[in-house]
């Protein structure tokens, strides 16, 4: 039964130093306030797991929390790179960060084996390209029926998973509509979970294309209107593309970055 | 006569590749442009997929990312990204896989990982792969939309994020990338030896424009074409997408 | 693009002899109706494919029209059991009937591979029972990252997939809710598909849970208002539980058969 | 005291097994009702999920199959069959998985598929495996409900359907069958050797009933104990659950 608790108390007791951490959020939905909590908390070591690393992930990267990265795009989505994501990478700062690059398709499916209780996931992917050669979470796999030659990926399972969402009602419910990515998937594959949500409601009213997932499935639930900012919460804001376009030059130097660091 | 853009040229040229009725996976940025001004012109059924999960999205205004909360609001269907990998693109039921690129070989081979030095100290940490890598193999055929210029269209890419045309014997479903279209004209795929060579420039662009834009010696094609100009049609149609693109110029 | 026809044309271009055909529907929404016209049409040497072949299929075993069964759990729900299948298993009446038998699991896994465009799924299935002994198409797979073995089943991709929905539109995109099954699933791992309808609207408003078929995966739209009964069509028509029990003694009797079977 | 059947009286019994707030996996007939009963008295918050995608099912009358429409309109969530099994069953994260059975042996192995002569021309052709194999295999823990006789309690089950007590090597992440309710008594199976031993007896049934009733010699526990009757609250809802049962009668 997930347990409603403030933001601060919901990181504070789910992500430890060293964990493997997924904050998804397919563009819709990210969970920038929880990242920014663990900012803020100044945990260290840890695996960052995300389909998209994103602005997020360029300020926890940025700010020292990572050891690892896995992931299949890394990229500010519309505007360009991520400066501390390739500053750590080139240049090991603030630390050096490992990366276990993948493709959506092989993401997505580590997620699937790891909510399936399975240890690998099958697909068609990756053939004939170089990621093959620098990733070691790739494999072939031979169908026992046919000899075909396919893909195998492991399940991720990550110690915490972390989603936005627009309602929970006060049972800790989860609802969450508009583009729904990978954050069942992410929830179901973790050890423990942590929802935020735009709204605590009495009632979840069923909608169209909602994904709800109950309670029982969810460790924590904070309520944190606008935790999503500057992505957006479809129904509840509009993304802030102008922050996007901002953190550009924040992210490119080091010292404006570690001015908003401060400020955080 | 319109005077317009070598990139609107290339946009135009590129909407002009979807037939009406097909079913694209459209990645973000140039392709996205071309796909959604074709649905406006020519091809009214174009069916767009976005890897975000929605299934016949039909913005009303350019989206900005793969995630774009226009693309759920208009969409047939939103699925999860596992399903949209799995159920849609996987068993090769779309038409066309229309992708950008970084750096693109004489093979249609795409990066989009690391330009320069080697893969654990690149000279550029590009974003990665994505979709493409599934997108590419998958698709029944593949555009690609890319400026030309020798740092992008180079010998050999630095990285094979996304297998181009020479692909024979990996199993794919898909035929791969079956022309390029850039801001000086288009490229496809030589049927025997899967070369990319030039077989049209766009009005005004000369063949060794696009030499000179082409780090590899690049084929031309005999019977060269001459892309016919955009529309004032096609034209106004583009401009007005691209004012409605989510506050973010292009 | 999914075109509107009758049922009887549909049928007729759809369902050839000797055709593997599955008619899902996970006790909502069972498509009886082509279901009788397959019947009615006197197609032969069918390979069945159902989760749940219950009466509807019970039907189609007892008139001749398959050679073999692919299912997971076939009886009539809440009455017993289907006396035409188990004629059909035990006497061979009014043809021999192969059976390849499998669970619920390794079903629904299969289809997931066929609607997967991949040649096999694997699960934690199977393991200890005697199935394995018995069904050539449950075979042990190991985990190339841990070594640990599990099951492999092998993709099911139908030659013709039938399901009911509530509604389609012009345009032949179909939209079902309530209990979806594996409909979705169906549809898309098989090479031609039929979707019965309760109702043909200008637009489809979409609702809460449900499960939408673009036209583009679907080969035939046909009206058919009616056509689960007496299963049911959530928010169209209640489940007729006095027929599963008039079915019975019907099933249970050759003769009685016989007549039911000319009246159809 | 109230009169009660022995079919109330192992209903109540089952229900009483399940914790208020357990996440319970149902299938349909005796264990539906145990469940549903127990929703009613003392587990308000026991989650039932159906095989048909129904999660968090809250039904107001005892529906008659795993697809009943109630259980659509009522959960918290429906979701497909491959995801019910995949997501939700397969990953060990339900508490009790509730089976019924045709036949079940010594060590609470079930049979569901056929009875007597073997697989290809059996005897009684039964309606086959549905999702036991992977409740039995996956929910942390199994409850059997079925009524005991000579025919259905056998030495040896003539077809595995569902893996029992004695699971060793078989890497399953479920504990398997801790108890098997009947009209009679209680059955666990022993921590030592996986044989089921009778550990309680229903008011009014002897040993020696229980015996007879069990095709195989019938272990008992040294300290046998009574299950207490049903209460009349307890009877009172069955008996109003019994009767909403979608128009047809048990």
């Amino acid at each position: 039964m997930a347990e409603l608790v403030s933001l601060h108390d919901a990181v504070a007791e789910l992500v430890r130093d060293g964990d493997t951490v997924a904050l998804e959020g397919f563009t819709h939905l990210i969970p920038f306030a929880a990242g920014h909590e663990i900012i803020r908390q100044k945990r260290r070591d840890l695996t960052l797991v995300r389909m998209t690393p994103d602005l997020v992930y360029d300020q926890l990267i940025g700010a020292g929390c990572a050891r690892k990265l896995i992931f299949s795009w890394g990229g500010n989505p519309g505007v360009g790179s991520l400066h501390r994501f390739r500053d750590a990478v080139k240049d090991s700062w603030p630390v050096p960060l490992e990366l276990e690059e993948h493709s959506h398709a092989g993401m997505a499916n580590r997620y699937v084996a790891g909510a399936s209780g399975l240890p690998f996931a099958v697909l068609r992917g990756y053939v004939g390209t170089d990621l093959v050669h620098q990733t070691e979470t790739i494999k072939p796999i031979t169908c026992p029926f046919t000899g075909e030659v396919l893909t195998a990926v492991p399940a991720l399972n990550p110690d915490v998973a972390i989603v936005h969402a627009q309602q929970a009602d006060r049972a800790g419910n989860v609802q969450l509509w508009g583009i729904v990515g990978v954050q069942k998937e992410a929830v179901l594959s973790a050890r423990r979970s942590l929802v935020t949500v735009e709204e605590v409601v009495d009632r979840l009213e069923p909608r169209p294309g909602a994904v709800v997932l109950p309670s029982w499935v969810i460790t924590r639930v904070a309520h944190v209107p606008g935790g999503a900012h500057p992505s957006y919460a479809h129904g509840y804001s509009v993304r802030d593309n102008e922050f996007y376009q901002k953190w550009d030059p924040i992210g490119r130097d080091r010292e404006a970055f570690t001015r908003w660091l401060e400020d955080l | 006569m319109n005077a317009y853009s070598a990139d609107e040229m290339m946009s135009v040229a590129a909407s002009r590749t979807l037939r009406d009725g097909a079913v694209c996976f459209v990645g973000i940025g140039l392709p996205s442009t071309a796909a959604n001004l074709a649905r406006r012109t020519h091809a009214p059924n174009l069916v767009l997929i976005y890897e975000s999960g929605t299934i016949g999205a039909k913005p009303g205004h350019l989206p900005l990312s793969i995630g774009d909360g226009v693309l759920a609001e208009t969409a047939d269907s939103v699925v999860s990204v596992p399903e949209i990998f799995n159920y849609w693109l996987q068993p090769g039921r779309i038409d066309v896989g229309f992708l950008g690129a970084a750096q693109l070989d004489r093979f249609a081979n795409i990066n989009t990982t690391v330009i320069g030095g080697d893969y654990r100290d690149p000279k550029v940490r590009l974003p990665g792969a994505g979709g493409a890598p599934e997108i590419a193999a998958s698709c029944k055929e593949v555009t690609v939309v890319v400026r030309q210029s020798p740092r992008a269209f180079v010998e050999r890419v630095d990285f094979v994020t996304s297998v181009g045309a020479k692909r024979d014997g990996l199993g794919f479903r898909g035929a791969g990338p079956r022309r390029v279209i850039t801001d000086l004209g288009v490229l496809s795929p030589d049927p025997d030896t899967a070369e990319l060579t030039l077989t049209a420039l766009h009005p005004g662009v000369t063949v060794e424009q696009a030499r000179d834009a082409t780090g590899w010696d690049l084929a031309v094609a005999a019977d060269l074409e001459t892309t016919p100009p955009p529309t004032a049609e096609e034209l106004k149609i583009l401009r007005h997408l691209e004012a409605t693109k989510g506050g973010v110029s292009a």
